[in-house]
């Protein structure tokens, strides 16, 4: 039933995660890897997991995604790889 | 990985009701979560009664994430201690925030409060809360926003709220039950609203703790410490 | 072939994509060099083994485990709870792991102006 | 409150505890090393009383927020865990009573959240001997390990590095862990390690690639052989007492997590039958001595000396758990107490000599002898122990070990541990040789360590000692009891 929604937000994870690995410049990275915490929310959700999502979409796509962006204020902005 | 995928056969197939990990105890958790706490999210009752001491542990871990950061990064003297965020520029981004802050908050405390009946809890609120904070300290700079949450504040909110669930566990044990055993609290209701008040406590518990440890990270995070002699 | 592929691909294909997951995350992990990639590698490796125990509690035709008087206390009927409650704790779990992970960052680049591995080791050897 | 409530209080104890040190450390940082060593003291007391109990009555179970397994979830409290709970507490206690000048050098001005910190990575180790849940014990696990962690980061300058790889391999570790234990909740539905093992079915495929993953997320944290790598590091770089702390104890009971899950949750039949996850653990074990040994001969630094020995001493105990029979687990189990005193003891001298002279090269060290001779004197009992002379106690460990591989005609252990006794023998007897004979003027004005310091090494000393002529009992107190099912200690 919500199975291709449920595969489509696999794939938006997916593609999220391997971009966030393969851009260099770290602060999209961090931009990029909230939108993969916001995907793995919304499969959490499409799997009945409402609390786990709520979860997620908090904490993996919004205070992870902040610490990460003051840290790397911190540190170097640019990645070799 | 391919090993990983030979043993895929043998797991229960997805979305396969009848599989082995939906029967025996989630099966009990289901039948007997509303009977027990008279609270009708199943997923609260578990972290808050049925297995409490896992969540009193996940408090645990983030109360030392919090203090590891505190050991870490700050240092004692003030002085040495500046802040790396100041007031945003944008009259967009800066009336956006102050909007959207007290809304988030009292989203915050409807999600804390309400997590028995919709998703939602001590996590889910707490680090909601502290989320607002943050975007208050990113866009208004940390200076300004301390007049909402203090960073002094912080580390006796994360202690607060170890303390409100780790001593729920002690007045239950001093109340002649086993630890975390909600129903002995002796305020002499049912027992099932007995437990249904002990997951509240200890949800707000969790939220202090949460609250206070990831405003402190951030804080922590975000302080340009010089404490260290660079070399 | 296609006895081994059934199973998996049509009965278990979120399996499978949850073992991609893991294994871009191992691939992050072991191979980037930058501190903060490998940070990344880490979360999205602890996201997968999330993901891992949310859809295998995941059921056909089960609903959201709230308690609902019209459908009663039937758990058939209900997507498995157990695995919620116990990755809500591997959540937070990680995001603690990360906050650490990040300080410890922030001292090391404050000490050697450097996250990429390969730098850091040479400036250890020399120190 | 009865005496059935002791497994809880352990953990409530340390927790609180850790809360009041912050709490008091804020108005008066002196109290706080004071109020530790009492928490520790206090659980040391628990955990005696616990074992009293446990061996008078039996296993204790307890039911957390009275629900009865496999709902709940509850603590397990026999003889195998209260054996590790004393060798924890013990340990924790004796290196806490010492710590107050060492700290207060190594971490200036944040000597309160160090020891808040060392409370909770003790709860985090108290927690995983006493749980009998899995999922339960891999929270208590990222307790200790996070902290463990932070208490890593605090030594020198490159700690911060040590405690990062340490981070990243320790999580990998555990998250390993997590995904067998989501393979092995998908086929069985229960988290109880009791309830499991009985519905466990040992010939399924996840089920055994359930216990390899296991074995390889708690290799990563023993620093079983080719997963070592970040042991030397992050014990050579810590501050004194954390290492102190975290050394004797943090693979003990990752090995203990090891032997409860291979042994009592997936059966002795599976593991060393049907799987060769015990011979792989044994092997692995034996590359293990043999590298860590070689190492350590190669170091300058006396820490790092002792670090890479602990990755040979801490395979000892992988190659018991390895022969799987009772008499090497007998070994192997006594090898974690004699192991943590010593070790305890030898970083203990470390940080002493640190204190003392601000130094800790080896070439530094001669003629220091007779400059601390009490702290020495426990030093070379220690080494000796190491060595594995008798009637030291890592010589009885190493003659269980012998006795349990001949037992099943496995003849090169003997063989195995005299060569490696040598290697050992290598590095400490240069050591000793340097420490006692060689003269040295520049040593002039060092002096003895202060009492608080030098007692606890004293004690572990002699402790040593008192481990290797008191082995039979130790073996009859608790490692008869001890014994997974399946294997019993015939005589």
């Amino acid at each position: 039933m919500n199975g291709p929604i449920t595969a489509l937000f696999f794939l938006l994870a997916l593609i999220a995660a391997i971009a966030a690995l393969k851009v260099k410049d770290l602060l999209a990275v961090a931009v990029i890897l909230t939108a993969f915490g916001f995907f793995v929310a919304l499969l959490y959700t499409a799997l009945g997991a409402i609390d786990v999502g709520f979860n997620e979409a908090v904490l993996g796509a919004g205070v992870t995604g902040v610490l990460f962006v003051v840290a790397i204020h911190h540190t170097q902005r640019r990645s070799i790889d | 990985m391919g090993l990983l995928l030979v043993a895929g056969p043998g797991l229960p197939a997805f979305g396969d009701p009848e599989s082995a990990a939906a029967g025996h105890v989630s099966a009990h958790f289901v039948e007997n979560a509303y009977l027990d706490s008279h609270t009708p999210n199943i997923v609260t009752v578990i972290i808050a009664d049925y297995r409490g001491f896992d969540t009193l542990g996940e408090v645990v871990v983030v109360f030392v994430a919090g203090l590891a950061c505190l050991f870490l990064l700050r240092r004692s003297n003030p002085q040495q201690t500046g802040y790396l965020l100041r007031r945003t520029d944008s009259i967009i981004v800066d009336l956006a925030t102050r909007v959207m802050t007290p809304i988030i908050q009292v989203f915050a405390l409807y999600v804390i409060f309400h997590g028995h009946y919709s998703p939602g809890g001590g996590f889910q609120g707490g680090a909601l809360f502290a989320g607002s904070i943050l975007l208050q300290r990113v866009s208004q700079g940390h200076e300004n926003s301390q007049h909402t949450f203090s960073r002094h504040l912080d580390t006796p909110f994360a202690i607060a709220g170890v303390l409100i669930f780790a001593g729920l566990g002690v007045v239950t044990l001093l109340a002649g039950g086993n630890y975390l055993q909600y129903d002995q609290l002796p305020l002499g209701l049912r027992l099932d609203m007995l437990r249904n008040l002990g997951i509240l406590v200890a949800e707000v518990g969790v939220a202090f703790a949460v609250v206070g440890t990831l405003v402190s990270i951030f804080d922590d995070l975000s302080c340009t410490g010089r404490g260290i002699p660079r070399d | 072939m296609t006895e081994f592929l059934q199973p998996l691909v049509i009965d278990r294909w979120a399996y499978v994509f949850t073992i991609l997951l893991l294994s871009v995350g191992l691939y992050g992990l072991v191979m980037k060099k930058n501190l903060i990639k490998k940070l990344i590698g880490m979360n999205i490796f602890q996201t997968a083994v999330i993901l891992f125990f949310i859809q295998q509690a995941y059921k056909h035709g089960g609903t959201v485990p709230i308690y609902d008087t019209t459908v009663g206390a039937r758990p058939e009927l209900y997507v498995n709870p157990l695995p919620h409650g116990l990755m809500l704790t591997a959540i937070v779990v990680s995001v603690a792991t990360t906050g650490v992970a990040l300080a410890l960052l922030v001292l090391i680049h404050r000490r050697y102006e450097t996250l990429n591995e390969d730098e850091l080791l040479q400036k250890l050897r020399e120190s | 409150m009865t005496w059935s409530q002791l497994p809880i209080l352990t953990p409530v104890v340390l927790l609180v505890g850790a809360t009041a040190v912050l709490l008091t450390g804020r108005i008066r940082p002196s109290l706080a090393h004071r109020l530790a060593t009492a928490t520790c003291a206090s659980c040391f007391a628990i955990a005696i009383a616990l074992a009293v109990q446990v061996h008078h009555h039996g296993p204790t179970h307890y039911a957390l927020g009275g629900w009865s397994p496999p709902i709940g979830i509850e603590l397990v409290a026999d003889t195998l865990s209260v054996y590790f709970l004393l060798v924890i507490t013990g340990i924790a206690l004796l290196v806490m009573v010492g710590a107050a000048p060492a700290v207060e050098r190594d971490t200036p001005g944040r000597s309160v959240e160090f020891f808040a910190i060392s409370l909770i990575f003790l709860l985090g180790l108290s927690g995983i001997v006493l749980t009998g849940d899995l999922f339960n014990l891999y929270v208590f696990l990222e307790i200790s390990s996070l902290s463990a962690y932070t208490l890593v980061s605090s030594g020198d300058e490159r700690a911060g590095v040590a405690a990062f790889r340490y981070l990243i391999v320790g999580t990998i570790g555990a998250s390993f862990y997590l995904l067998g234990l989501g393979f092995l909740y998908s086929v069985t539905g229960t988290l109880n390690m009791t309830d499991m093992a009985m519905r466990l079915d040992p010939a399924a495929i996840p089920v055994r690639l359930a216990a390899v993953m296991i074995t390889v997320g708690l290799g990563l944290k023993m620093a079983i052989f080719p997963m070592h790598r970040w042991l030397p590091d992050a014990y050579t770089h810590a501050s004194s007492t954390a290492t102190a702390l975290i050394a004797p104890i943090m693979t003990k009971v990752s090995a203990y997590v090891l032997i409860r899950i291979l042994f009592f949750v997936f059966g002795t039949s599976m593991v060393s039958i049907d799987l060769p996850i015990a011979q792989a653990i044994m092997w692995l074990s034996v590359a293990g001595v043999l590298v860590g040994s070689t190492m350590a001969i190669a170091q300058t630094d006396l820490k790092r000396m002792l670090a890479y020995s602990s990755v040979a001493q801490v395979a000892y105990i992988g190659v018991g758990i390895g022969l799987a029979t009772p008499l090497a687990l007998a070994g192997a189990l006594l090898h974690v107490i004699s192991h943590a005193t010593m070790k305890c003891c030898l970083f203990l001298v470390v940080g002493a000599v640190e204190l003392q002279t601000g130094n800790r090269k080896l070439s530094s060290l001669s003629g220091i002898g007779r400059k601390m001779p009490w702290t020495f004197a426990a030093f070379t009992a220690a080494a000796v122990a190491m060595i594995g002379l008798p009637p030291t106690g890592g010589f009885f460990s190493k003659w269980y070990l012998v006795l349990g591989g001949m037992a099943t005609g496995e003849w090169w252990v003997v063989i195995f541990v005299l060569g490696a006794s040598l290697l050992t023998a290598t590095y400490f007897f240069r050591l000793l040789e340097s420490i006692y004979t060689r003269q040295s003027s520049e040593l002039a004005p060092i002096k003895e360590a202060p009492l608080a310091v030098a007692l606890p090494i004293v004690i572990l000393g002699l402790a040593v000692i008192l481990f290797g002529l008191f082995n039979s009992r130790i073996l009859d107190l608790f490692l008869r009891d001890a014994m997974p099912p399946g294997l019993v200690i015939s005589g």
